[in-house]
């Protein structure tokens, strides 16, 4: 009988049980996780905060998932302890669970800059449903009007759209240039900033905050930031989002290897026998780059548990690959963004795009000997799904590369033997 | 040139009906309908409407309606709306007038003016629900007499009779080309004639050769162009039809322009894409009775004598005197098409004035044949503007065979017989080598439409037959005493060999 | 399992098969009160692909390995176990637009309120899809496969 | 290799006086055979694998190369009848005589070669292979000829063609080298090229009266090429000087207009 | 002529008979008399050109014994019509010698009472009638009078046979190989609406010219009516009628030469008549406007003869089959070579006349007009 234990309760966690029960419908799973209900979606927590989202809601699965799956939830509980020679995982509260075979899908957590003034009551940090609840009832009960978000990326400015929906005035700070700089070309970038500006948002790039300040009066509160250029931005709270680094502090005194996260081959396999890593702790392929790196995304994670879950059932599945790729909601700009799209050096690629002032929308794909490397959509992304297929399958496009971004590109552009692979139609 | 040109049709929507759905505007294959995104609102131009009812019958909402444009001009017999606007046309092009599908002008039918027979008290009409009624016709040269050995209480045939065609109904489809009909429309045609145990004729476009499948029930026919004619073609179907000429445009040949020959046309046609296919009116190695024996025995060669040779000819004055020589020249079948028969393209001056009506020419040609003592030699096929199984069952009385339909069978999948075929952007898909549009026809669908009315148009002629007491179409064929006429001179009665109701 | 298979070769483009998905999906269930008098328009979840001669309609394929259901932030996309179908659940989605990120048919797009995504429901309150009964020449056949 | 005496043993015992072999030869004496007993008798040997048959004292015989499933050789010694090669995809006649009308008539493959003349409408609609006619031809020939993928029609004529030469003519090569012709004197073919819409007809020396589809224009290198092709194979079986027949200019006459009917109707 | 002797000549009162057919024509450009044994077997090796109701054959120089006399060749269908014709020929000629044409079994059908008269017209009835009008008058009356018989032949020397049959079996129902003469022309009929009547078949004959025909004149109808204003009564509605009676008309009566003639029946089309030289357009044009009634339109090729002379021609646009060829002193024409091969292998010219161009051999002629343009003998 086999036992699995999956440290992590979360995407990739959730996702492993179901891959393993697909295979393996008797063998023990127990699931070790530190929120109490982890089985909610992150994405969700800014919505949260704008009030738009609450737990129930926000439950992927329902509470009844674990029972059904046959898993032993140790909710509420940390991981403190790995040994991967006798196979044992150690509980804060002493527990030793023992393991066949192990996933760990720890996730990650914010990243913080070591500065001044972080000790100060007010400046939050936001990856959990906990960090979101400690927010809003701040704000609720402070009656908090100023806000600076610092870091102008995918949570910074979904929790700056919640923000300004609970009636805050923001203030974001970014050390790039651009907004979403990581995910967005310059084009795209300014069309979001212009929108976001246009609500009342004060946008800040190129600049970090050097440290935080207290109020004058009550020094131990939020009062403001003093960014780097010297300026001061007066506000009640400071809300870190500049990014996650993965919690790999369990394997720390383990054979695992770890570099920024923990490395795993294609089976989602660290380089211990028997322990696997997913999701926003594991290191894991990019196809576009061709190499291992940390992709911290919610549908990634997913694909990734599902991947360790069914090489720890046995089942050998190799995890075919994924890129940077997000899609954004926020202030009723639909964006996608894959890949590379905003590549330094654009010798050995080839951009294409198309622009339509009239209705906002914007579309870039990037090209890599005639396979999509790279593509933004911004306005129009009904259509995305169909480039990403072709950049997933690396599909040689030259023969109709020019009309990829005309209005009428559709499925039915395609060549005929694509569609065929991809059985559109009888 | 201003054209001085009134529109022929005015299209009528009602607006609070209209979603804008634009369905009509993607049906309509002349572009009358055009979206207009700044207003959101759908205009059309009547210009360009030919009332084919396509984007009517289309409209999830019976917002449009087609309105005949009753006319600027004053009432007049001789100088009607037709003449004027036929005139102005020509005016302004200098060209022949080009019309599609059979004449339409009402003084060239007899159907009306014959009537069938029914029994009553003394002799018994049949229940055709119950009883058996046979419908099956063979097609073919029969032999004067057969020659049977009869030995120890053994019969055998010493005779071998020539092929022949069967039909489990006496319905066939008529020549339609590929090329002036989709490959969609052959295919319906194809399988309908399969499941209905009957044939289809390929035209004289040939075959495309993923409908060889179905060659077991084509008539494949060979015209002055020759287009596809080819062993494997002559081989693939069950006959073989040499067309001499055809109902719609005696003495006139046929022309597919290069712009309709399209990639899978070329294939089947044998032609290069894009060039004119041109059928001339003779083909030109008949040019007398003879040659037409010559060619009949060179298509029998080629296929080694397995295939009845059918000759189709258009009924014209001497239809009787030609297709005695034709039986003689060695036609297993012969088809004869009258002035009512259909077209994709013909000058409108031929279509309405060049014939005769098929009434006459199966009874003249009937009685011919009998006269001269050869009717067993070839099987007559009428042709020619067949609207019903009552045109059918007199026809069969007269003395046909069997038939043809073509135009009732596009009706059935989906004309409106809006007569503009030529311009081979028929919103039904039917009169096009478009492959866009020819996708309106499903084959599948069609096949179905065809079937059912084939399945009636049979059900019907047995209600009829069991009416008259007959329960085999043996008894039916050539059958007049089953026929009276009405509203006919004594001529008239005599050429089709009828008595005057009453009598 | 059924599933609704779009017949290339059949179809022609008139978009029948977009109003009656829309009208399905309205509030009023009547074309000419859906389309002129509700606001904001409801929406077809199926789609004309054009590109003459080719088209087709394209709606939701309920993929076996769907990547809309992996890639759903908040589960508000699942197979049902009994249909196959992959299950859109308006009331847990939060419009994140990650399904149609990775849809490779470009099959969910934003409902009328642009706040949460609307795909194909393969109608299984009717006993046929609408857009199969709207299809006027056999394009949309709902049919049984084999997974 | 046949045996000759599987075959003769099929063989009907009436076609046994007519048939003899001589090696590899099948020999038939044609005098008094009706053409639908000499078809039936060729199809009999190509069925049994006879490759080459010479058929003797034919006289008028119609329809010889018809139904041949091979590409069998048929020398004729006679006058074969009309619809020589008619419907014929694959054999390779000779004739050593003249032909009659209808030579090729909707041939599709295979070879004619008529040491002597031709009838009226040779080679009509005729898709594919080669026919070499030494002498004159009749009236209408290469009516219809059309080309298909990589089909494509020949024929050379040796002597000078009657009216209607290459009507309608959809495709293909006609070479008419007016071997016979004296001095300057024109072809006698009127009408040429009349509805012509495809194709080429090259011809030696002038022709004067043609059809208003089409125009003559000098030969370029390419037109050169294909002659040249064709005068060499032409020499090859009727013995001819090609450098004699190559010193007189050649000309060809091609259509206006591959659409020479697109302004007739009224739409 | 009643209603029902109209019936009977031309049961389905078709406005005209229209017959495909194999033609063969041979002439002693000498004048030297030779049996019928080539010409029959000619004619019948092109048996598929026909089928087998009608068959016919004219002969030059075969009655040396009465060549001053007119034979008149008669079918009688009753023997009603016989005393009836019997009167007439009694009241118009001096009947020298008469009698039933000698015949034997051979596959025909229904064959007719067949009678042979050689007579001379009687000068004191019409003095100032020429002979041959006398007979042609007579010849129409007889065949529209007693509508149950017809003269089939008419000329000095010369005979014509012909009935329903392949013309092989003609031959042998009319003995003809006891027949010698210096030019034969034959006919294997394919007719098209018929059982067979005698009468249609071809050879037409009037006095001493006949006329063989392959083909159909869609010019019928407006050729008829031209030549009944000149007197012809076209009872035989066939075309090769007209065809004999234009030949007639024009050569005998109007005495026009045969190269003008065939100018006339296959006239050359206005744009080469338009591009002629200035004279000779002046005579096309006016033959064209003059006699536009007789253009014989539609496909024929013919073979017409009388004495001394034998001419084949083919319509314009050459749309039926004619080959001409000579070997020593002799003349063939015919719808195809073999025909003429299988009589003569050798031969020393053979060719192919161009549309409208007449062939025309003549007795003591030894030049051929026609457009032989290579004459060499294949291998």
């Amino acid at each position: 009988m086999s036992k699995y234990v999956i440290i992590g309760g979360c995407a990739a966690g959730i996702s492993a049980v179901e891959a393993i029960r697909e295979v393996d419908q008797v063998g023990t799973i127990t699931v070790i996780s530190e929120e109490p209900c982890p089985q909610y979606s992150r994405p969700m927590i800014s919505d949260f905060v704008g009030g738009k989202a609450y737990l129930e809601k926000m439950k992927t699965r329902d509470d009844k998932f674990w029972t059904k799956q046959s898993v032993e939830a140790l909710t509420g509980q940390r991981a403190v302890k790995l040994d991967t020679v006798k196979k044992f995982v150690t509980l804060e509260n002493g527990t030793k669970v023992t393991y066949e075979k192990l996933l760990i899908a720890t996730g990650g957590k914010p990243f913080v800059p070591k500065i001044d003034g972080l000790d100060k009551d007010g400046v939050f940090t936001f990856t959990s449903l906990s960090d979101a609840e400690r927010l809003v009832s701040k704000i609720e009960a402070m009656q908090l009007k100023k806000a600076v978000v610092v870091g102008a990326g995918l949570i910074g400015i979904s929790l700056t759209e919640a923000l300004v929906k609970r009636g805050l005035q923001v203030t974001l700070v970014e050390l790039q240039d651009k907004i979403l700089s990581l995910i967005l070309d310059p084009v795209a970038s300014d069309l979001v900033a212009n929108t976001i500006r246009s609500l009342g948002v004060e946008i800040i790039t190129g600049q970090s905050v050097k440290n935080v300040l207290g109020k004058p009066e009550t020094p131990n509160v939020v009062g403001g930031v003093l960014l780097t250029n010297g300026c001061q931005v007066l506000c009640d709270c400071v809300i870190f989002a500049i990014g996650v680094i993965p919690r790999t502090e369990l394997v720390v005194g383990t054979d695992i290897k770890t570099n920024r996260g923990i490395i795993v081959d294609n089976y989602m396999q660290t380089t211990v026998p028997d322990v696997y890593a997913s999701g926003d702790v594991a290191e894991v392929y990019d196809f576009v780059l061709n190499q291992n790196r940390l992709l911290p995304l919610w549908p990634l994670a997913v694909l990734e548990g599902k991947v360790a879950g069914y090489n720890m059932a046995g089942k050998k599945t190799e995890y075919s690959g994924g890129t940077n790729m997000s899609s954004l909601k926020y202030f009723g700009i639909p964006i996608v963004s894959i890949g590379l799209t905003n590549p330094k050096d654009v010798s050995s690629l080839e951009v294409l795009s198309a622009q339509s002032a009239e209705e906002n929308v914007y579309k870039k794909l990037v090209l890599k000997d005639n396979v999509i490397v790279g593509m933004i959509f911004v306005n129009d992304i009904e259509k995305a799904g169909i480039f990403f297929y072709l950049m997933k399958n690396k599909i040689n496009v030259q023969n109709f590369k020019h009309v990829l971004l005309s209005k009428t590109f559709s499925l039915a552009t395609l060549p005929e033997a694509i569609r065929k692979e991809m059985k559109i139609s009888e | 040139m201003k054209s001085y040109l009134p529109v022929d049709f005015i299209v009528e929507r009602d607006e609070s009906k209209c979603i804008r759905c634009k369905v009509c505007v993607n049906q309509c294959t002349y572009e009358t309908h055009n979206y207009d995104a700044q207003d959101d609102v759908i205009r059309s131009k009547d210009e360009n409407c030919v009332n084919c009812q396509r984007c009517v019958t289309m409209c999830p909402t019976h917002a449009l309606s087609i309105k005949k444009n009753l006319g600027p001009f004053r009432d007049n017999a001789n100088w009607s709306s037709e003449v004027i606007k036929d005139i102005k046309k020509q005016a302004e092009t200098g060209g022949v007038l080009l019309t599609g599908m059979g004449a339409d002008k009402p003084y060239l039918t007899y159907w009306e003016r014959l009537l069938l027979n029914a029994s009553q008290v003394t002799n018994p009409s049949i229940d055709p629900l119950r009883e058996p009624m046979e419908i099956r016709t063979y097609l073919g040269a029969k032999p004067d007499a057969l020659e049977i050995e009869f030995e120890d209480g053994d019969i055998d045939l010493k005779t071998k009779l020539a092929p022949q065609l069967i039909l489990e109904t006496p319905i066939m489809f008529s020549a339609m080309s590929y090329g002036a009909i989709s490959l969609n429309v052959h295919e319906s045609l194809a399988r309908a004639a399969m499941r209905a145990g009957t044939y289809f004729n390929t035209g004289e476009g040939g075959l495309d050769s993923r409908l060889y499948k179905y060659g077991e029930r084509a008539i494949v026919q060979v015209a002055s162009g020759r287009f596809g004619v080819h062993s494997s073609y002559l081989n693939a179907g069950a006959a073989i039809e040499i067309k001499i000429g055809q109902g719609a445009k005696p003495g006139i040949g046929g022309h597919l322009p290069g712009e309709k020959v399209t990639e899978d046309i070329a294939r089947t046609r044998m032609i290069p894409v894009g060039t004119d296919a041109l059928s001339p009116a003779p083909q030109h190695d008949i040019y007398s009775i003879e040659d037409l024996r010559q060619l009949i025995y060179a298509l029998k060669e080629a296929t080694n004598y397995s295939k009845p040779v059918s000759v189709k000819i258009a009924a014209v004055h001497n239809v009787a005197a030609i297709a005695s020589g034709i039986v003689r020249a060695g036609a297993d079948i012969i088809a004869l098409d009258g002035v009512r028969g259909s077209t994709g393209a013909a000058p409108k001056v031929i279509r309405d004035n060049v014939g005769i009506p098929i009434e006459l020419a199966i009874a003249s040609v009937d009685q011919r044949l009998r006269d001269e003592g050869i009717r067993n030699k070839a099987s007559i096929v009428a042709a020619g503007g067949f609207r019903s199984s009552g045109d059918i069952v007199k026809a069969i009385a007269l003395g046909a065979d069997a038939v043809y339909v073509a135009t009732a069978a596009l009706i059935a999948l989906g004309c409106t017989v809006c007569q503009k075929c030529y311009t081979g952007k028929c919103p039904w898909g039917i009169a096009t080598s478009d492959p866009w549009i020819s996708k309106r026809v499903n084959p599948e669908i069609g096949a179905e439409r065809l079937v059912n009315l084939l399945r009636g148009w049979s059900m019907e002629i047995k209600e009829i037959m069991g009416g008259m007491g007959i329960n085999a179409i043996e008894s039916l064929r050539g059958n007049r005493l089953h026929l009276r006429g009405v509203n006919m001179t004594d001529t008239e009665l005599k050429i089709l060999g009828v008595k005057m109701a009453g009598e | 399992m059924k599933r609704i298979i779009a017949k290339q070769e059949h179809c022609m483009g008139c978009g029948l098969c977009e109003v009656g998905c829309a009208v399905q999906h309205s509030k009023s269930k009547d074309p000419i009160k859906a389309y002129n008098h509700e606001y904001p328009k409801p929406i077809s979840r199926i789609r004309l692909e054009l590109n003459k001669p080719v088209s087709f309609a394209i709606q939701c394929r309920h993929c076996e390995n769907a990547p809309c259901v992996v890639a759903c932030l908040t589960g508000a996309m699942t197979r049902d176990e009994e249909t196959g179908f992959v299950k859109h659940n308006p009331e847990k989605c939060m419009g994140c637009w990650t399904c149609i990120m990775v849809c490779p048919y470009g099959a969910i797009k934003a409902d009328v309120s642009g706040k949460i995504v609307a795909k194909c429901d393969a109608c299984t309150e009717l006993s046929v899809p609408v857009c199969v009964a709207s299809c006027p020449n056999g394009a949309l056949e709902c049919k049984e496969v084999t997974s | 290799m046949i045996a000759k005496e599987i075959i003769l043993a099929k063989l009907d015992s009436r076609f046994l006086p007519h048939v003899t072999f001589n090696d590899q030869i099948c020999q038939v004496n044609a005098e008094g055979l009706h053409y639908r007993d000499l078809n039936s008798l060729l199809r009999t040997l190509d069925s049994h694998g006879v490759e080459k048959v010479e058929l003797h004292s034919v006289c008028g015989q119609r329809y010889i190369g018809t139904d041949l499933k091979t590409g069998m050789a048929i020398e004729i010694y006679g006058t074969p009848g009309n619809d020589l090669a008619a419907f014929m995809n694959g054999p390779y006649i000779t004739v050593y005589g003249n032909a009659q009308d209808c030579v090729a008539n909707t041939m599709n493959e295979g070879k004619v070669v008529v040491h002597g003349r031709a009838g009226d409408i040779t080679c009509y609609g005729m898709r594919g292979g080669k026919v070499f006619i030494r002498d004159d031809i009749g009236a209408r020939a290469g009516i219809h000829m059309k080309e298909y993928m990589d089909k494509k029609p020949y024929l050379v004529v040796g002597g000078t063609a009657m009216d209607f030469l290459g009507e309608y003519m959809a495709g293909g090569v006609l070479l008419v080298l007016g071997l016979n012709l004296k001095g300057d004197e024109p072809h006698k073919a009127r009408f040429v090229g009349t509805g012509m819409h495809a194709g080429v007809i090259y011809v030696r020396g002038n022709v004067a009266h043609m059809g208003k589809e089409v125009k003559m224009v000098d030969v370029e290198k390419s037109d050169m090429l294909t002659i040249e092709g064709l005068v060499r194979e032409f020499c090859g079986y009727f013995k001819t000087d090609f450098e004699e027949i190559l010193s007189k200019k050649f000309m060809k006459i091609v259509p206006y207009s591959h659409r020479p009917y697109g302004r007739i109707y009224a739409y | 002529m009643n209603e029902l002797d109209n019936k009977f000549i031309n049961p389905f009162n078709q406005d005209k008979d229209f017959a495909g057919c194999s033609i063969f024509g041979m002439m002693s450009l000498e004048g030297k008399r030779f049996s019928s044994e080539d010409p029959i077997k000619a004619i019948s090796n092109m048996h598929d050109r026909s089928n087998g109701l009608g068959g016919g054959f004219a002969v030059y120089g075969i009655y040396p014994d009465f060549k001053d006399y007119y034979a008149l060749h008669i079918m009688y269908l009753s023997k009603d019509a016989k005393e009836k014709t019997d009167r007439v020929l009694a009241s118009c000629f001096n009947i020298i010698y008469d009698e039933e044409m000698q015949t034997k079994a051979a596959k025909v059908v229904d064959p007719p009472l067949l009678w042979r008269y050689f007579v001379e017209p009687k000068k004191r009835r019409s003095p100032n009638l020429p002979e041959d009008e006398c007979v042609i008058q007579a010849v129409m009356r007889i065949n529209t009078e007693t509508g149950k018989a017809f003269v089939f032949s008419s000329g000095k020397d010369m005979g014509v046979f012909k009935g329903v049959g392949y013309p092989e079996d003609i031959a042998e129902y009319f003995c003809l190989e006891d027949y010698y003469g210096y030019l034969w022309s034959c006919h294997g009929r394919f007719p098209t609406n018929t059982p067979g009547w005698w009468g249609g078949a071809h050879p037409f004959n009037i006095l001493d010219w006949t006329v063989v025909h392959n083909g159909e004149l869609s010019s019928y109808g407006i050729n008829r009516r031209y030549l009944e204003m000149y007197g012809y009564k076209c009872t035989l509605q066939t075309d090769t009628e007209v065809l004999a009676y234009a030949v007639d008309l024009l050569m005998r009566r109007q005495r026009l030469p045969i190269e003008v003639v065939s100018q006339i029946l296959a006239a050359p089309f206005w744009s080469e008549i338009d591009s002629a030289e200035p004279k000779r357009c002046n005579v096309l044009r006016a033959l064209r406007q003059t006699y536009g009634s007789l253009l014989m339109n539609g496909p024929f090729s013919v073979i017409v003869a009388h004495h001394g002379e034998m001419i084949g021609l083919t319509d314009r646009v050459k749309l039926r089959p004619l080959i001409a060829a000579t070997r020593g002193n002799m003349l063939y024409l015919s719808s195809e070579e073999a025909a003429i091969r299988l009589v003569s292998p050798q031969l020393d010219k053979l060719w192919a006349p161009r549309g409208g161009e007449p062939v025309i051999g003549r007795v003591g002629d030894k030049k051929i007009v026609g457009s032989a343009v290579k004459v060499e003998e294949p291998q």
